[in-house]
């Protein structure tokens, strides 16, 4: 067993970095290392330039465009550019839709929509749930009926995360109401901009605006537009979620949390004074925070390796959603505990307030603490609840 | 032995929440906080008219002189209707500072002021640097040519907005510890107004050498008689918060219990799966938990034994900052996309939650404290 | 709110310890502190002492012989018991058979035996699991076939504490095969020398012999023996089963276990050579096992307060079953971790063996901790597992 | 980068299980346990026809010299099978204690006996009141007229029963250690053999003026020196200890999923209970979690970093006395009444990795090298 890396996995490692340096700004990276919100602008242009470097869609195969890395080198892109502070990729568009259509699409959806892909010129969300079917997916109410060689669609999509910038939508939709829930369901790409599509945001715990609610009025979709067969969408929904699963770990972005979690506990200090970072009880939470992310860190490798050898990732892969969002809560939490009573503070309601003189009143490290933690409880939620993940592994992985 | 409520009791929760379904709906609520001040004023007025603001104080005061389960019973009803009035730093910091701090005269003059007046004080707890230890001052006061300044930096003094004075308590170079009424409206010293994730207010101050009065000494007295006091007044104020969060955590359980007995997926309602079912179950057992340690900390309040006293509500405030947290955690969880909504309720009460939790000090101050005390 | 005693509160408490240190031994309080085995003998004794005083059957009505004390004093009694290291009192007969007696049984049935009860002159066990039916009790398959005026019995029971020792047998069998499962079920005593009772040990985990398999080979039972009326037992065992689960709780034990541990912690030392009592790992999980037992106590104050009022214990008595349980075993868990390496040795196997010199190795707080450990992996399944708990706290309390 | 297992592993790995499936059912084990100690001779015999003894340890030597990744994998199947050779104590223990410390001539001389022959040596790690501290030496080294004596006490010798010699650490007034080896039957000290609650068995001593031969001197090096040598001979025994409950945590989920599957209650697998399903899911996450963590340990032990290498492993060791443990727990719970019964291995499992877990530290001891390992 080695972890060690190749003298081009090495060379690979300090191209990112180079990369990095040239193009993040210290004003983005302070953002990114506050939890403050990123434009949409500041997003898209980071694509791009991970793009120009061929950066933006590792795990793409070449002939689509991508960099077709290997798992050793995917895991040295996702650290560096995890510990860097960099802008966290959009995952609809390059980790979401775009396998898909490079599996299932047809060529001319290939040619047509990867490009905007990989060029960040299309900005995509993603039509799952509805009010009323949040894990039990399958019993989406969203109707398609074919009209000519249209689909009019009418039904509501909800916690459509940033589909107030969306241009595309990728949506579950039903097209038949016979057999079992599960086989009438198709899997079609709105065009945003169609008439009858409404965008009302939801206001999440933390008061920021990042989900909505979509109302489709008879919307026209192309019927070209379908992504595989009609009503075979469950099919592509299924590969859809096991590979958001994997990127849902977010072990890199944990890696840096805790990093930045550190070094807080090296300037606050605990309740008799000392540096709170000596303290046994913050401590000992902190090591067992740092003990499960490296048993997550190694399973993904684990996976990584076995990937390398040609092996897919099955259902175990439940797993890492499973402990990464929990561990990206907990690290939400050890943060709360450490700035004490910065902790409680509305950051994103007091932002829009003057805040001329706020700063020699609270640390920037502090800033958006609250935001974070409450915002983080979605994790356990999305991408298919914790408890749905526990039952697809019992059924899929134990047998039970 | 009792530990049932009395009928006076029963009286107080059940006017409180009467008072509260027809003056503070969670839609109502949401239109006195994006309203300007006066919806907010009147129902203050309205509270008041019920006895609430006398009722933590003795009747030669003028107030009702309700013991300890009087007012955690009407405490615990603020709770769980999310109420907005930060009664613990409007009146009950600053009433029993006044109580246990102020001589007779000004004890008359100040109690009365805030039970039957609309004078509101608020009391500046709270430093950086010195995270939950109440015990430790940093702010200073010095003389230079018979004159008094003061310099350093308070944080999160709640319920300041409103207040018309604020009384900070410093130190000086001879262990002295003196508490300062200051004009709140000066400008003379900085300070930042800013919001609570519960949706109050709190305000920072910084006096860099501000000057005041000795008039506004309202007290003075050594550094080890102070802590005494003061100690006792946050063991009160700590029960408070302790209360008021088994009314949020009694109510999110109430929510979540109501919400899987209707919320449908897969073609059954999920209080049909048997892991939210046991979660529930689990959720129910901690909030009785949680209630029978808020009924020993009040027995041991009561009776006059400083170290139960001091045990027995660390004990209750661990048990919020952990295990009645991680239920609060688990309404959300069980809530799935509507429970981090913040168009729902679950999601407010989880953040009262959140704010309770820390207040006064997280698990590992009162860890520490527990420890201490058990050594007495 | 209130738990001052009154001053006849008092007063009983007095006589109690007077009672306890006149009649208990220094040898005896030794071997229950030590946790050693109590011979049948000792544990007769003792009891036979406590009925003398009227302390032996505190919830029994007084027509029946018992104290009726108020739970004040009931509380009282069970605290200064079990702080006092005496021995547990064996409950089969006078906190279960008896209140079952008292409730159901025929006035000949009382007249017999709650005397005997009241002077343990029989020992009594409980036959209900048995092998394929443990947390469902309601899949039995003991049969009593009526011939004449007596049953003929066939069949096994297992997990019967004390059996061995057992003199009767409360019982559940299966009278009927109509109907649910749970309406052919009838209790019946039987008299442990019957012709065709077999008593097998079964060996725990601690190497300890406590618990037993019976087997029941055309076992002749008088009719009059069935407690209520015949496939009624269903009745009489939820009655059964809902007193159980209040004594279960061993709030007292609990106490003076924790007690002890902190006695334990005053000795030993942490591994920088201080005591372990000022460790803050381990102090903080000594008080989160004393904040969560305070709960306990106060719940069963609470649930005590109520029937001062006439309020009867309902279903949410399986709460302190649950924590109960739970505590009970955590406190065996902290322990091992106050002796540290002493705590691995298996004391069971070697008190057979030659301990002419043992103690100058290892102090005598650290006997049996293991086998404690391992005997109470039992509390959290038997009496109803927590699991089945949860569900009818799931079902009765909460309406799910 | 590469996890897994290569060739020569899986052999190490399969010809180990079939070993154990030939002569070490549950039934063989207790057949061998209750008899006298003839099977037990022959079964190690047998199995050090495989290699085992000689993997450890360097070709020079006489050993196969197998890395770290090919012994792991032994040790693991070990658990797996409740194998009742005290490997670790037997062979690992005294093994890497000669390779360390030993000058070249003996440590050819000693490997080769303890490889080859049947010559068996105990090390002392463990004394009283220095809890698991393996670097702190109470028991002394003194000279009185040029002769040597030793006093003090080792408790829980593993392997002390059937070894020729036991090797004691001990400590003079100069700060210089030595490792003596004293004939385990002499009758000059006192001892206590007793059984540990994995069936094994270990002896305590007591050395009050014992007098030894300089001849019996192994070793004398300075105190520092030999604190560095044994952390290292630490680290890879608590590496093997997790190795092994890792084996011992893998078979129990094993055999529960297997139980859950079969056994019925209320008309039904109780593994079709969701809330069983859902614990069963927990077990496995932790049992690869703990398996992750054993990778991410023998992956910094084969690299030179100290500070990696303790960290990596004390999470090891940390994870297995607390989330392996209450699986472990959970095991027997999800057992019921079967799961307390001697007769059942699913108990014998758990004693195992209730003895894993506590040996070479629990995890208090493992925190806190943990946290001053991050400071280096």
């Amino acid at each position: 067993m080695n972890i060690e890396f190749s003298k081009n996995d090495l060379e690979f490692q300090q191209k990112v970095r180079n990369f990095i340096s040239k193009n993040l700004s210290n004003e983005l990276r302070n953002k990114v290392a506050n939890g403050s919100e990123i434009t949409k602008e500041e997003i898209i242009s980071w694509q791009k330039a991970l793009h120009k470097e061929n950066l933006f869609a590792p795990g793409w195969k070449k002939e689509f465009g991508g960099a077709e890395l290997s798992a050793s080198k995917r895991y040295i892109l996702d650290q560096e550019l995890a510990l860097a502070d960099t802008p966290t990729i959009i995952p609809f568009g390059v980790t979401m839709i775009g396998p898909v259509l490079m599996h299932y699409g047809t060529p001319k959806q290939q040619s047509f929509f990867l490009p905007k892909i990989l060029n960040s010129d299309h900005w995509w969300c993603q039509g799952y749930s509805e009010p009323g079917s949040g894990s039990d997916l399958a019993s989406l109410k969203t109707k398609a009926i074919l009209k000519g060689d249209k689909y009019i669609i009418n039904g509501t999509k909800t916690w459509t995360t940033l589909a107030q910038y969306a241009d595309w939508m990728f949506c579950l939709v039903r097209t038949s109401f016979e057999g079992k829930p599960q086989e009438g369901i198709s899997f079609i790409m709105i065009d945003m901009k169609s008439k009858g599509i409404t965008v009302d945001p939801i206001i999440t715990l933390d008061g920021a605006h990042e989900i909505n609610t979509v109302y489709l009025e008879d919307v026209e979709v192309p019927r070209e537009n379908i992504i595989f067969e009609e009503n075979k969408g469950w099919t592509v929904a299924k590969f859809l979620l096991s590979h958001e699963r994997t990127s849902i770990a977010a072990v890199g972005k944990s890696i840096s949390a805790v990093k930045k979690l550190k070094q807080i506990a090296n300037i606050e200090l605990n309740n008799e004074g000392s540096l709170l970072i000596t303290d046994k009880r913050f401590r000992d939470r902190l090591t067992t925070l740092e003990m499960d992310l490296k048993a997550l860190e190694f399973t993904e490798l684990r996976i990584l390796s076995e990937e390398n050898k040609g092996v897919a990732p099955g259902p175990e892969a439940s797993l890492l959603k499973i402990r990464g969002s929990e561990i990206q809560q907990r690290i939400t939490e050890l943060t709360m505990n450490a700035v004490g009573y910065y902790g409680i503070s509305n950051d994103l309601a007091n932002s829009n307030a003057d805040r001329s003189n706020s700063n020699q009143f609270r640390p920037d490290y502090s800033q958006n603490t609250a935001a974070n933690y409450l915002n983080m409880r979605k994790t356990t939620i999305y991408g298919g609840s914790n408890e749905i993940q526990k039952n697809i592994l019992s059924k899929m992985v134990l047998g039970l | 032995m009792n530990l049932s409520l009395n009928e006076e009791q029963l009286l107080i929760k059940n006017s409180a929440e009467k008072f509260f379904l027809d003056n503070l709906s969670f839609e109502q609520r949401n239109k006195i906080l994006t309203s300007d001040g006066k919806l907010f004023e009147d129902l203050i007025l309205k509270s008041k008219e019920l006895g609430w603001y006398g009722l933590p104080f003795d009747q030669k005061f003028g107030g009702l002189g309700g013991n300890i389960t009087d007012v955690m019973t009407l405490i615990e009803t603020f709770g769980a209707s999310l109420h907005i009035d930060p009664y613990i730093f409007s009146l009950l910091l600053p009433g029993k500072i006044i109580e246990h701090f102020f001589d007779e005269d000004k004890k008359s003059h100040y109690l009365d002021k805030i039970i039957n007046d609309n004078i509101k004080l608020a009391y500046c707890f709270a430093e950086p640097n010195i995270r939950f230890d109440i015990h430790k001052l940093n702010c200073k006061v010095y003389l230079e040519e018979n004159k008094y300044f003061l310099k350093g930096k308070k944080m999160l003094v709640l319920a300041a907005d409103q207040a018309n004075s604020i009384i900070v308590p410093a130190i000086d170079k001879d262990k002295n510890v003196y508490l300062v009424k200051i004009d709140n409206t000066s400008k003379n010293f900085l300070s930042n107004k800013y919001k609570i994730i519960d949706d109050s207010d709190a305000v920072d101050y910084e006096f860099d050498g501000f000057e005041f009065n000795e008039n506004d000494i309202l007290v003075k007295l050594n550094y080890d008689e102070y802590k005494k006091k003061i100690s006792i007044i946050f063991d009160y104020l700590t029960l408070a918060v302790c209360s008021e969060a088994l009314g949020v955590i009694e109510k999110m359980y109430k929510l979540t219990l109501e919400y899987v007995k209707t919320r449908e997926q897969f073609g059954k309602r999920i209080g049909d799966f048997q892991v939210i079912q046991h979660r529930m179950v689990e959720m129910y057992i901690i909030k009785e938990e949680m209630r029978s340690l808020n009924c020993s900390a009040q027995v041991s309040f009561s009776n006059n034994d400083p170290k139960e006293r001091i045990k027995s509500i660390s004990l209750n405030k661990i048990f919020l900052d952990t295990k009645a947290k991680e239920a609060a955690q688990d309404c959300i969880q069980l809530h799935g996309g509507m429970g981090v909504a913040n168009e729902m309720s679950i999601g407010h009460f989880f953040k009262k939650l959140t704010f309770l939790s820390m207040l006064f000090g997280d698990s590992d101050y009162h860890y520490k404290r527990y420890e201490l005390a058990d050594k007495i």
